[in-house]
This record gives structure tokens, sequence and C-alpha cells, in this order.
């Protein structure tokens, strides 16, 4: 899709990010969410990139004779992005793993009525304080 | 689009695929939008590690998923807001590709035609990384150290059980064996190009680490867990990481006790260039060292898990 | 090498630099001496820090000695040095508390991992603050949330990993967010340097792509903020959290939030444009007046006191942000003031907490019952904290309720100031829950009570003493959010 | 010691003798020779402070300064230093009463009741010498949360209720209402100072000074004006010790106290007299008197009726405040003195009544007097000077109120004060006659009693000779309040 001028590129930037934004805030099953997450990510490393393009420019790699180039500064930007992208995953699977050996199950809502259940089991109401007893 | 694939698809091992597949698009488009470093990136890390990371945290979790109970009426609404001011944004935004807009116009062009010559090295992006912005690139590498920590923590590292079967039906294969065996020095010399030849072409400390990694991964396949750890113990891995990190902080220390502000490679030598490049390629190779010992351990820990849920 | 010149990066190396040294070193004992004796140097250098910025201004360290906007500039001004204080002096508390506490809910071979995991948090929370470079503020915001996913995650209740889950989701979101916001601004202007993106941002502040990230980085601080209606992670991450990490993140981990918010709004966009061209004001009061209120009834009707005080912290959250959208120098100045009596407030109290967890190893307000007798020192600790939480004087937290209050009425909005008022009353009811259990319950005669250890106390009531001190000598603390805010609204730091 | 001395002194003494007391908790004898002392003590710093003081140049003392601008300060001022005194005055003699009644009653903590109670006179010390309106918050608050744990002393269920009751409306009232009206006055004028003649210029529209009057007369809770004066009767589960010094002197003084300083040293009493919101407090003062009289009435409980009776008197104080003239105002003034000696003696003896004969209720007390002749009699002394009636110290204060209220032509006011002094008469004297004059039923005896323990006996006479002389002598009160009112 390189010869497509203008906008294009943000808009299908615009549409990645609501794909995997979606995914991660209305799907219930953990892995889902993180994988919508590494999308929505991704998405906005296109955007960066795509910012630094320029039109018929080279890679930012100094060659004889190239004159225009590409704008370094985003792709180093989104170096660190993605890497930090998949630092957050690699915490997130690990977390659904210790949340699947404690609930046995990644899906959101079950995991949120065990929570429940332990939560009532702790609030029964509290035993009435009685009064206190000189030393 | 393989996003809307994504969405749609229950089954979470076609899902990861996907995105995987996913990940090598978006690389390709990096590459045609001439941003070959970070394409190189996404296709090692986000088409390679992460979709390993995700398949074999899947073999710890469940593979299925469930059918949301709850509507998604509301999330649809957030996401199209968020998605209108998105293009509501980009009604203004500066034209695709096009020279004049400002994110060319202000501090790019000084990397462009300076870059080669204070930092000494035609790689750009390099140049940037390692120097001019060094200071991410710290960042960065610590936060892949607190990745690795984090799961570590999580996680902790179990004592490798006997193989299972499955796996020795791998190990057995005489041929693959032999083809791995032949593999792996090629993949870690090529590693080592990539880390020593990224402030010329494509390339660096990440992008080898990842190479690397994958190398003892795929002897890891081959010859199963003690094997390969008995090539590297797990337990190193940590202090390996580490040890990258301080590598990098070192080169910065090394600086302020120059009385150079932190992170200031001139104060490696004498001639600030050549003090440039020294510095950029000590950094690198802690960034190398710990990308690398990083993503073997997490792949150690998941892998050392499978056996025992 | 002279020390003076180099403190900014010191403040943030010191502790980053730690965090691999505490892997190496491995032994508990002295990983918690490694960390401990790093964090109090980084205080030390904040101290120092404060007191240079005072005397000369804003100071500005160009890393890797590249000059901004090419390189990464370290900005030190009033505000950055004041919370760099808060955070260094809270760090250092609270790993004194650690020694003692840490070893009881970490399993052994898991406590060095987790100090640097801690010093890894503490450094990116510094390195956001001190940092004057818009990307940069993302990469460190990511250290020290990867850091703290893990530490909330350590917590021994199971709800611990769901609630630090719940907090991954939505602090990368908020992340990704800050960053489409940066992306745009920089897409814009060309610059990620902050003081440069504030002088470039006048001549393209109209358009949408501005507006648009403007919108994006509120949201995403937000999110980080716990500003309500985002607080939702909140509450269960400090519940189930660690003792020592709960202690930490509520004195800290929001007050950097609100400082990028302040930075963000204030010297980036500058206040003409945050609080004028956009509605962020009315917003802002509007969301921190519901914060308060709503968030202090609920606390009302909680049973864990760590839970109750953590919707606390989002009602103080709200008291700040309100502070922010009063939008006056006095509003900006009681912001800021809270920011500082909040963090030694919520410290103390949740420390003190630590103490009765350690103790009698829960925190639900029926195993409070008797401990006014048993442990006397915790919980007048609590009760000082959270007089100071409702606003008596001479405490802290009466002199910010003063400035927001004064604020409000500078601006005739004379309801919100009552309804501000309404928030310390609901304080006063759910702190009196806790005080009215603590001294007329009684003791559970089978279990065994006694008063916490001195390295316990010793923190706790540094800090109760801080509440008072600074209820009654407010210079510093007054001073320095004037100074603070005078710079911030004279535009740039 | 020159003045300066003695101001930091005077607040200090209590302080330190909580300290002893703490120290000394083991061994009761010592603990209370503790307090009396300190007690002894402190009056007498605080008649030298009097003897001393020249009203021409007052000194000031600045403890710290929180905000700036405004200080943390004391200083001397008449109607501070004759609450003082009265205050001062009475702490001994409740000590030793309290010595006696703790003791017959086998009261429980007793080191923490002393400790707080010696904390609460501080702050009443405190509220007393305050030079401006954020140093008396500071001491309103911790007055009110010094007395919590004495109004909770017994720690069951029925107290802890009290204490939210006491706790709620007092701290909300301040927090909410109180300290809005601080900070606004702060806003508009930027001090908080108490000056002669008000601190308010005619810049500032009569409106908002209204909406400040009212927040600042709602916002004293100790003043106990209706409807918020729950709280006083809810106290009244206190040892009797705490309800006679605390609840019938020191914390309700200090509120209505305030209100006087407020409407004397804020607003100033011409100001006061411009504003027709002035008027409708002084009808809602009025109203409380009367219908917290006619409460009262109905009361069987000795103590709660007793409370009821608080609440009208401190009524009176607010509405000869709110009358916006001198005469009111010196009423208000002496009242504070005035009630504090009759009313503190009526607890003493229902105290008396309660350790000795063990006897809570009016309907029990037939015949009593016979029993415990001093102590009846002096109740009678005390109701007397309730009512108002020569030749006792109330008759003074009432006098006062009723000519302000004539000058300012207050038929309501007047009204008030005619109907709730027949409303005195009609709750005091049956108990009186009772008391004398009729038989004792048998079902109510608890056996063979006589006179209260000696402590009891001897706090209860001072006081109620202290209440017969003042009517003689009221040179000293008088002439604080008439200082006042000149500046």
């Amino acid at each position: 899709m390189m010869e497509i001028p203008g906008l294009f590129n943000y808009w299908v930037v615009v549409f990645l990010m609501m794909a995997g934004f979606y995914v991660v805030i209305s799907r219930g099953n953990l892995v889902k969410k993180l994988v919508g997450l590494a999308l929505f990510q991704t998405s906005v490393f296109i955007f960066y990139i795509s910012m630094g393009k320029i039109s018929d420019g080279a890679a930012p790699i100094l060659v004889e004779g190239v004159t225009t180039y590409s704008n370094p500064l985003p792709h180093v930007l989104i170096l660190t992005a993605i890497v930090v992208g998949v630092a957050t995953t690699a915490v997130g699977l690990a977390l659904v793993i210790r949340i699947y050996e404690a609930y046995g199950t990644v899906e959101e809502d079950e995991i949120n009525e065990q929570d429940l259940i332990d939560d009532s089991a702790a609030d029964e109401p509290v035993s009435s304080l009685g009064g206190e007893k000189d030393k | 689009m393989i996003a809307i694939a994504v969405i749609r698809l229950r089954d979470l091992f076609a899902v990861i695929i996907l995105f995987g597949i996913y990940s090598l698009l978006t690389a390709a488009l990096f590459m045609d939008l001439n941003a070959v470093d970070v394409a190189f990136t996404e296709a090692a890390v986000g088409a390679g590690v992460t979709t390993v990371m995700m398949l074999s945290s899947l073999y710890l979790t469940s593979r299925w998923e469930a059918t949301p109970k709850h509507n998604s009426l509301l999330p649809l609404l957030v996401v199209c807001i968020t998605g209108a001011v998105l293009v509501y944004a980009s009604l203004d935004a500066p034209l695709h590709g096009d020279p004049s807009s400002p994110v060319h116009q202000h501090v790019a062009p000084r990397y462009i035609e300076k870059g080669p010559a204070e930092v000494g090295m035609p790689n750009m992006v390099t140049a940037v990384l390692a120097s001019y912005r060094g200071f991410d690139t710290f960042g960065e590498t610590f936060v892949i150290f607190t990745a690795g920590l984090g799961v570590l923590l999580l996680l902790g590292i179990q004592k490798p059980h006997k193989p299972q079967p499955e796996l020795n039906t791998v190990a057995n294969e005489v041929v693959l064996k032999v083809v791995v065996k032949m593999l792996i020095p090629l993949i870690l010399l090529y590693a080592l190009y990539v880390q020593f030849h990224g402030d010329f072409g494509a390339g660096g400390g990440f992008q080898a680490g990842v190479i690397f990694s994958t190398g003892f991964i795929l002897y890891h396949l081959a010859f199963g867990e003690i094997e390969a750890r008995r090539v590297i113990p797990t337990c190193w891995l940590p202090r390996l990481a580490a040890l990258g990190v301080l590598i990098y902080g070192g080169v910065g220390v090394f600086a302020l006790l120059e009385d150079k502000p932190f992170l200031d490679y001139s104060a490696l030598a004498d001639d600030p260039v050549q003090g440039q490049h020294l510095g950029v390629l000590l950094v690198e190779f802690g960034v190398g060292i710990t990308v690398f010992s990083v993503i073997l351990l997490i792949f150690h820990i998941l892998a050392g898990r499978s056996r025992q849920s | 090498m002279n020390v003076t010149e180099h403190l900014p990066i010191l403040v943030v190396i010191i502790p980053l630099m730690t965090a691999p040294l505490c892997v190496l070193l491995g032994q508990p004992r002295l990983v918690w001496f490694a960390a401990l004796v790093s964090s109090w140097l980084s205080f030390a250098a904040a101290i120092l820090l404060v007191m240079q910025v005072t005397a000369e201004g804003p100071i500005s360290y160009w890393l890797g000695g590249w000059e901004p906007p090419w390189g990464i500039e370290y900005r030190i001004d009033i505000l950055a040095a004041y919370v760099l204080l808060i955070v260094s002096a809270m760090a250092s508390l609270v790993l004194v508390f650690a020694r003692k506490s840490v070893p009881r809910e970490i399993d052994e071979h898991r406590i060095a991992y987790f100090y640097t995991a801690f010093m890894l948090a503490f450094a990116g929370l510094v390195g956001i603050v001190a940092t004057g470079d818009a990307f940069n503020v993302f990469v460190f915001l990511e250290i020290s949330s990867l850091a703290t996913y893990a530490l909330i995650s350590m917590g021994k209740d199971r709800r611990a990993l769901n609630a630090s889950f719940t907090y991954l989701i939505m602090g990368t979101i908020g992340a990704t967010f800050i960053l489409i916001g940066i992306g745009s601004l920089y897409m814009m202007t060309g610059t990620l340097n902050m003081l440069d993106l504030a002088a470039r941002l006048p001549e393209v502040s109209d358009t949408r792509t501005v507006r648009a990230g403007f919108a994006f980085l509120t949201v995403g601080i937000g999110l980080k903020l716990a500003l309500f209606p985002l607080h939702l992670w909140l509450p269960n991450a400090y519940a189930y959290a660690p003792s020592m990490v709960t202690a930490f993140l509520a004195a800290t981990a929001t007050k950097v939030a609100v400082y990028l918010l302040l930075r963000t709004i204030l010297v980036i966009f500058g206040i003409d444009f945050s609080l004028g061209l956009m509605p962020l004001d009315n917003l802002l009061l509007m969301l921190g007046l519901i914060g308060v209120l709503s968030a202090s009834l609920v606390a009302v009707y909680q049973r864990d006191i760590k839970r109750l005080f953590a919707y606390s912290s989002v009602a103080q959250i709200g008291y700040m942000v309100l502070g922010i959208g009063v939008a006056n120098t006095t509003g900006i100045t009681a912001a800021i003031l809270h920011l500082f009596n909040h963090a030694l407030m919520k410290g103390a109290l949740f420390i003190a907490l630590g103490a009765v967890a350690y103790r009698i190893g829960s925190t639900r307000l029926e195993d409070f019952a008797g401990l006014g007798r048993k442990m006397p020192w915790t919980m007048a600790g609590i009760v000082a904290g959270g007089l100071s939480l409702i606003g008596i004087p001479p405490t802290a937290g009466f002199i910010s309720k003063w400035y927001l209050v004064l604020s409000t009425l500078e601006q005739d909005l004379w309801p919100v100031a009552l309804l501000v008022l309404l928030g310390s009353m609901l304080a006063v009811i759910y702190v009196w829950k806790l005080v009215e259990a603590a001294y007329f319950g009684k003791p559970d005669e089978y279990r065994h009570y006694q008063e916490a250890p001195i390295s316990m106390l010793a923190p706790l009531w540094i800090l109760v003493i801080a509440n008072f001190y600074f209820g009654i000598h407010t210079g510093l603390t007054v001073g320095l959010a004037t100074q603070a805010t005078s710079a911030l609204t004279g535009g740039g730091g | 010691m020159n003045e300066l001395q003695l101001l930091t002194w005077i607040p200090l003494v209590p302080l330190l003798a909580t300290i002893g007391i703490v120290a000394t908790g083991k061994s009761p004898n010592i603990r209370e020779a503790v307090s009396i002392t300190a007690g002894l003590i402190l009056f007498w710093m605080v008649a030298s402070l009097a003897s001393i003081v020249s009203w021409d140049n007052t000194a000031t003392l600045v403890l710290a300064e929180p905000l700036p601008g405004l200080s943390l300060a004391f200083n001397l001022e008449p109607l501070g230093l004759l609450f003082a005194l009265v205050a001062s005055f009475l702490w001994p003699v409740t000590t030793l009463y309290a010595i006696g009644y703790m003791r017959a009653h086998h009261e429980i903590n007793q080191t923490r009741f002393y400790a707080a109670f010696s904390v609460s006179i501080a702050a009443v010390m405190g509220i007393a010498l305050s030079a401006n309106m954020l140093t008396l918050f500071i001491f309103y608050e911790i007055l009110t949360l010094s007395t919590y744990p004495l109004v909770t002393h017994a720690g069951n269920d029925k107290a802890r209720r009290a204490g939210r009751v006491y706790l709620g409306l007092l701290m909300g009232t301040s927090v909410g209402l109180l300290l809005l009206a601080m900070i606004w006055t702060w806003h508009l004028t930027g001090t908080l100072t108490f000056t002669n003649g008000g601190v308010f210029d005619h810049t500032i529209s009569p409106v908002i000074l209204s909406v400040l009057l009212i927040l600042y007369v709602f916002g004293t809770g100790k003043a106990a004006l209706m409807p918020f004066h729950r709280w006083l009767p809810a106290a009244m589960v206190a040892p009797t010790p705490v309800s006679a010094l605390l609840h019938a002197v020191a914390v309700v003084k200090a509120g209505v106290f305030t209100i006087l300083k407020v409407s004397v040293y804020i607003f100033g009493v011409d100001t006061i007299a411009e504003l027709a919101v002035s008027d409708m407090l002084v009808m809602i003062a009025a109203l409380t008197i009367v219908l917290a009289s006619a409460i009262a009435l109905y009361k069987d409980n000795f103590k709660a009726r007793l409370a009821y009776s608080t609440v009208s008197q401190l009524s009176y104080i607010t509405m000869g405040a709110m009358l916006g003239i001198a005469a009111g105002a010196i009423g208000s003034g002496l009242h504070i003195a005035m009630h504090a000696f009759g009313k503190i003696t009526l607890f003493f003896c229902a105290g008396a009544v309660l350790v000795t004969a063990h006897k809570s209720n009016i309907s029990e007390l037939n015949g009593i007097g016979r029993r415990m002749p001093w102590t009846m009699g002096a109740f009678a002394i005390g109701a007397v000077s309730m009512i108002g009636a020569p030749p006792f110290a109330g008759f003074i204060s009432k006098w006062y109120l009723l000519s302000g209220a004539f000058q300012t032509e207050q038929w309501i006011a007047i009204g008030a004060i005619v109907i709730s002094t027949l409303l005195n008469a009609a709750y005091f004297m049956p108990i009186i006659y009772a008391a004398f004059f009729k038989e004792e039923d048998p079902q109510h005896s608890h056996g063979e009693h006589g006179e209260a323990p000696l402590p009891i006996l001897l706090a209860l006479l001072v006081t109620a000779s202290a209440t017969w002389l003042i009517f003689f002598f009221p040179g000293v009160p008088l002439a604080l309040v008439e200082q006042m009112v000149n500046g």
C-alpha cells in the first residue's frame, strides 16, 4: 500500500487501533485481551512509522548519492515501543498463567465471579464489639 | 483483514498464529516505509518471540475461548469514540510522506545531516538510538530487564522434570538433531554479525539478542530441556541480564566519573567520534546480552512450567 | 567527578543501577541493605536538588551531552524537585518498614527479585519526574508500571493476581494513549522535548490533531491517575498488594501521575490552552468532585481497612484534581500541597496497616477489635493519620483543605466548597468506624497481640510527626507549592 | 511571671498535668494529688494574670504561623479572661468532686479519665486565650476530640452511640459550617484576628454577612442551638463530673463563648444590630429556650432534665449576643459565669444523689432532703439561681439580658425569658418540694444512706456558696464584660 498517498495510512491505523482496543475491552478471555493489546500497540507503531516516511526517501542508512532519507527518529521510538510492548505481553502472559493456576480459568467473568465469592466469604457482618474492661 | 479474524475467532491457537502472520505483514509494511530496523525487530520480536511466548503459555492455559456473556455495546461505544477522535485528529494531520510536514523539519534533519559525522556511523537509526537518545534505549533495556524479572517473580524457575514422550519423539530424530547442530552455529554467527554490524547496516543489540536466543531455543527444542539447561543453566540468566544492563550503565557511569554528562560516550576516547563509536558498540553489546538472556529466561521458565501444570 | 553538577541524573541512576546489583547480590539481607542505602542516597540527592533549585532556579541536564531538543534533557524545576523529594523520602521510609514486613509476606527465594522490582518501580517514578522529554516519560512510565504489576501480583491473596492483571490492561491502555498523544504532538511539532513543545505548540494549537493529542494524553494520564471514573483498577490493586508495596504506591505512584498531569496541561500546553481553549477545567472540577464524594461514600461501606483507605485515596486524588480544575493559583497550590500532605498521611496510614497485618495477619475491620489497647502506638498513628485525612487542625491535611476551600471561594464556587467539606465529613465517618472498632472492640482472647516492631513504628511515627509539623510550620510546603505554582502558571518550568 | 510567660504556661500546665497523671497512673492517690495541684496552680496563674493585666496594651503571644499572615496566637481579652477564671476555678473543685464520685462509683479507666479531663481543660484555656478565629477553631476541635473518650467512658454500646451523636454533630457542624465561615471571612477580609468593632467594613453586602452569621452561629455546635442540641443530652451518659464541668461549663460555654466572640470581635455589636438576620436568630434562640425548658419539664431522668435546662440557658447567651446591643452582650458575658456556678452545683447534687442513694430519676427523690440536707440545700440554691431570683447569681445576668431586650424592643426575647423563667420554676421547684416535704416512699429506697461522701459535699458547697456570693460581689465579672463591650 505504499503508493497510496494522503491520510489513508492513518485511517488504516485508526481501524487497526479500534479493532485491537475493541478486543481488549470487550473480550473476556485474558489471552485474547493480551493479543488485542498487542494489536492495539502495533497499530500505534504503524502510526509513528508512517509519519516518519518521506515519499521516495531511502531507509535512514547513509549511502552515497542518496539525499532524502526517511526520518530516523520515529524508527528509534518505535524500536523502543516494540520492546516495551513485548515486555508487557510477557508479564501479562506470566500473570495469565498464574491466574489460570489459581482460578482454573482465563475467562474474566468466571474469575470475577470467584472473586465475588471470596469477597462475600470475607464480608460477613462484624461481630458485635462488646464493651471494654478495665486493665 | 486479519484483525477482524483475530476478533472473531474463538480458537486462541488460530488467533495467535494469525497474530504472528499479522506481525509479519506489519513488518513488511514497515519495510516498505523504509523502517528497516523496525521491520527487522518487528519480525523477530512481534512475529517470533511474542508468538512463541503466547503459544507456550496457551499450552499452560486453555485453548478455547468461551463465548462472552456480557454484551459488548459499551466497549463498542468507547472504541467508536476513540476511533472518531482519531479520525478527527487525522483530518488536520500533514499528508502521509509529505517532506514538508513538521516532523521532518525541526529535529530530524540534524540527525540525518550531522548524525553520521557526529556519531561516526552510517546507520542513523543506530546513531540516534544509541547516542542521541541513548538514555531512552537505556530505559528500554531496563524495561526488558524488568519484564524478565517480572516473569521470574511470577512463575519462578522450576526444576526440569524428565522429558515427556512427545518431546522425546522430537528429541530422538537424529536427522533433526544433526540439522539443528548445523543450523545453530550459523544462527549464532549471524546474530554476532547483526550485533556488531548494527552501526553500518540494519540491526543492532535487540535483533542480535533475539536471534541469539532463538538459536538456543532451537537447541532446547531439539535436545530437550535437560541438555539445554546444561548448556546455559537457567539460574545464570537473570545474572547475565543484570550484567548486560550493568555494562550499559557502566558506560554511562564511566562518563560521569570523567565528569561528563551521563552516557556521554565522547568520554571513552580522546577523539569524540571514536568515543562515540566505542560507546555505541559497548552499549549495543550490553543490550544484546540483556535481550538474549531475558528472552531465553522467559522461554526456559515457560517451558519448565509446562511440565508441572 | 563533581557531584552537584550531576545531581539530576544521580537521583535516578542510583536506584536504577541498584536494581541489577540486587540480582547479582542475591542474598536477601544484603539486597535489602543495598536498596536501603541507595534509596537514602537518592533521597539525599533530592534534598540537595531542592536546595539547588530554590537557590539557582531550574536545572537543565543534557544526557549524553547532546543539547536538547536533539538529545534527551533532564529538567528539574521546583515542582519536579519537590515531587522527587516526596518520592525518594517515601521510598526510604518504606524500605525501613520493609525490613520486617517483606520476609513475612514474600517467599524467601523471591525476596531478592522483589527488592529489585521495587527499586525499578522507584527509579521509574523518579525518572518520570526528572525527565524533560515526552517520550522518555513513556519509557520510564513503562519501567515503573511493569515493576509495579509484578510487585502487586506478589500479594498473598489470589485476587492480587486478578487485580494486577486488570491494572496491567488498564495501565497499558493508558500508556498507549499517552503514546498516541505524544505521537500526534510530535507529528505537529517535530520535537519531543517538553519545553520545545511548549514553545512550538501555540502556532499549531488550533489544529485538531493537537487537540486530539491533548485529549489522549489527558485520558492516558487519567488512567494512571485513577481519576474517577478510570479508578476501577486502584482499590483492588492496593487492597491485595503486599503492605510495603501498597504503602509506597499509595504515597507516590498517583502523586507522580498528578505531577505528570500538571506538567502536561500547564507546561507543555500552557494554562491558556488547557484550561481556556479546552473545557478541561470544568471537566476536572466535576470529575474531581464526583470522585471525592462517590469514593468516600464507597469507602464508608468497606470492611477491609486496606480497601477502605484505597478508596479514600481515590477521593483524595479527587481533591487534587479538583484543585487543578478550580484553575486559579490557589487551587493549583492546593493541589500541589495536597500532593505532599496526602503522601504523608497515606504513607503513615498504610505503614500502620502493614504493621497491623504483620502482627495479626489481617486488616479486616473486625480484627481491629481492641487493638487500641494491644497496639497503642500503631493505632495512635492510624488515628493521627485519620485526623489528617479528615483535615482536623493542626494537621497537614487541614492546610491543604484550607487552600482548596479558599480557592473555590475565590471563584465564588461556594457550593463546591460545601461539597468538599461534605467529603471530609464522610472521612470522619469512615475513620471513626475504625477508631470505634479499635478502642471499644473486645480483643480476641485466643489471639496473641503484640506492639509492632520498632522498625515499623519508626517510619510510621516519623510520618505522623511530619503530619503535625507540616500542619503547624508550613513554611516549607506552602512556600515550595506557591513557588512551583507561580513557576508553572508563569509558563514553562 | 509577666503576662507573656503566663500566657505560655496557662495552657501548658494542664498538659503537663496530663503527663504527670499518665505517669503516676498506677497509684491513684498521687495521680489525683497531681491533678488537684495542677488545678490550683492553674487558677493561681489565671488569677495573677487577671491581677497584672492592663487593658490598654495587652500582649500577644505568637506560637506559629501555619498559613501566611494567619498565626496561632494567644492574647488576653476580658471575656476570655472571665471564661478562663470560671473554668480554672471550677477545675480543682470538680476534681475534688470527681475523686469522691469516681471512687464511690468504682468507675473504670480512671487514669484515662483524669488525663482526658486535663487535656480538655488545656483546650478550654486555649479557646479562652486565643487571639484569632483559627487558634480558637483548633482548640475547639481539640476539645471535641479530648472530651470524646470522656463521653464514651463507659465503653458500652449506649456510650458508643452517644459518642457518635456527640462527635458527629460537633465535628460535622464545625468542619462543615464553621470552617467554611472562617475561610470565607478570611477570603473577604484577609484577617481572622479578634478586633474591637469587628473586621468587616461596609463594602461587604449584608446578604453575605447574614449568611456568614448563620454559618457561624449554627457552625458552633457546642452552643447547642436547636436543631443542633441533640449531642448535649446524649453526652449525659458520661460520668457526672464530666457532665458537671464539661457539659455545664467548659464545652458548652466554649460554644457560646465562640458565638459571643464572633459577634463582638468579628462582626461587632453594631453590625449585628444592622443585620436583619440577627432578629431571626434571636427568634430561633427564643424558641430553643422555651422548647428546651418545656422538654426538661417532661424529663424524669435527673441529668436529662438538667441537660435540657442547660440547652435553654445556653440560648439565653446566644440570644443576648444576637440582640446587637451592649446590654445584651454584657448579659451574655455575665450569664456565662453565672450559669456556670449554678448549673455545676445542680449537677454535683445529681451526682451526689446517684452515688449515695443510687437514684437517677426525679420521681424517686421524695424525702431525700432529710437524708441529704446539705446536698439538697445546695441544689435549692442552684435551682433558684437558675430561675433567676435574687439573691443569687442568675438574677444579675437575667437582669441585663432583659434590659437589653427592652432596649431593642425584642418582645419575643422578653417573652421567651419570662416564659422560660416560669418553666424553670416549674421543673425545679417540684424537686425541692418533693425532696424536703414529701414522704420517702419505700419502693424507691435503696437501703439506709446518709449524706454524700465528704469530697463531693465540699465541692458542691463551694460552688453553691459561690453562686450566692457573686450576687453580692459581681464586681470582677461585671468589670470584665463591660471592658469587653467598651473595648
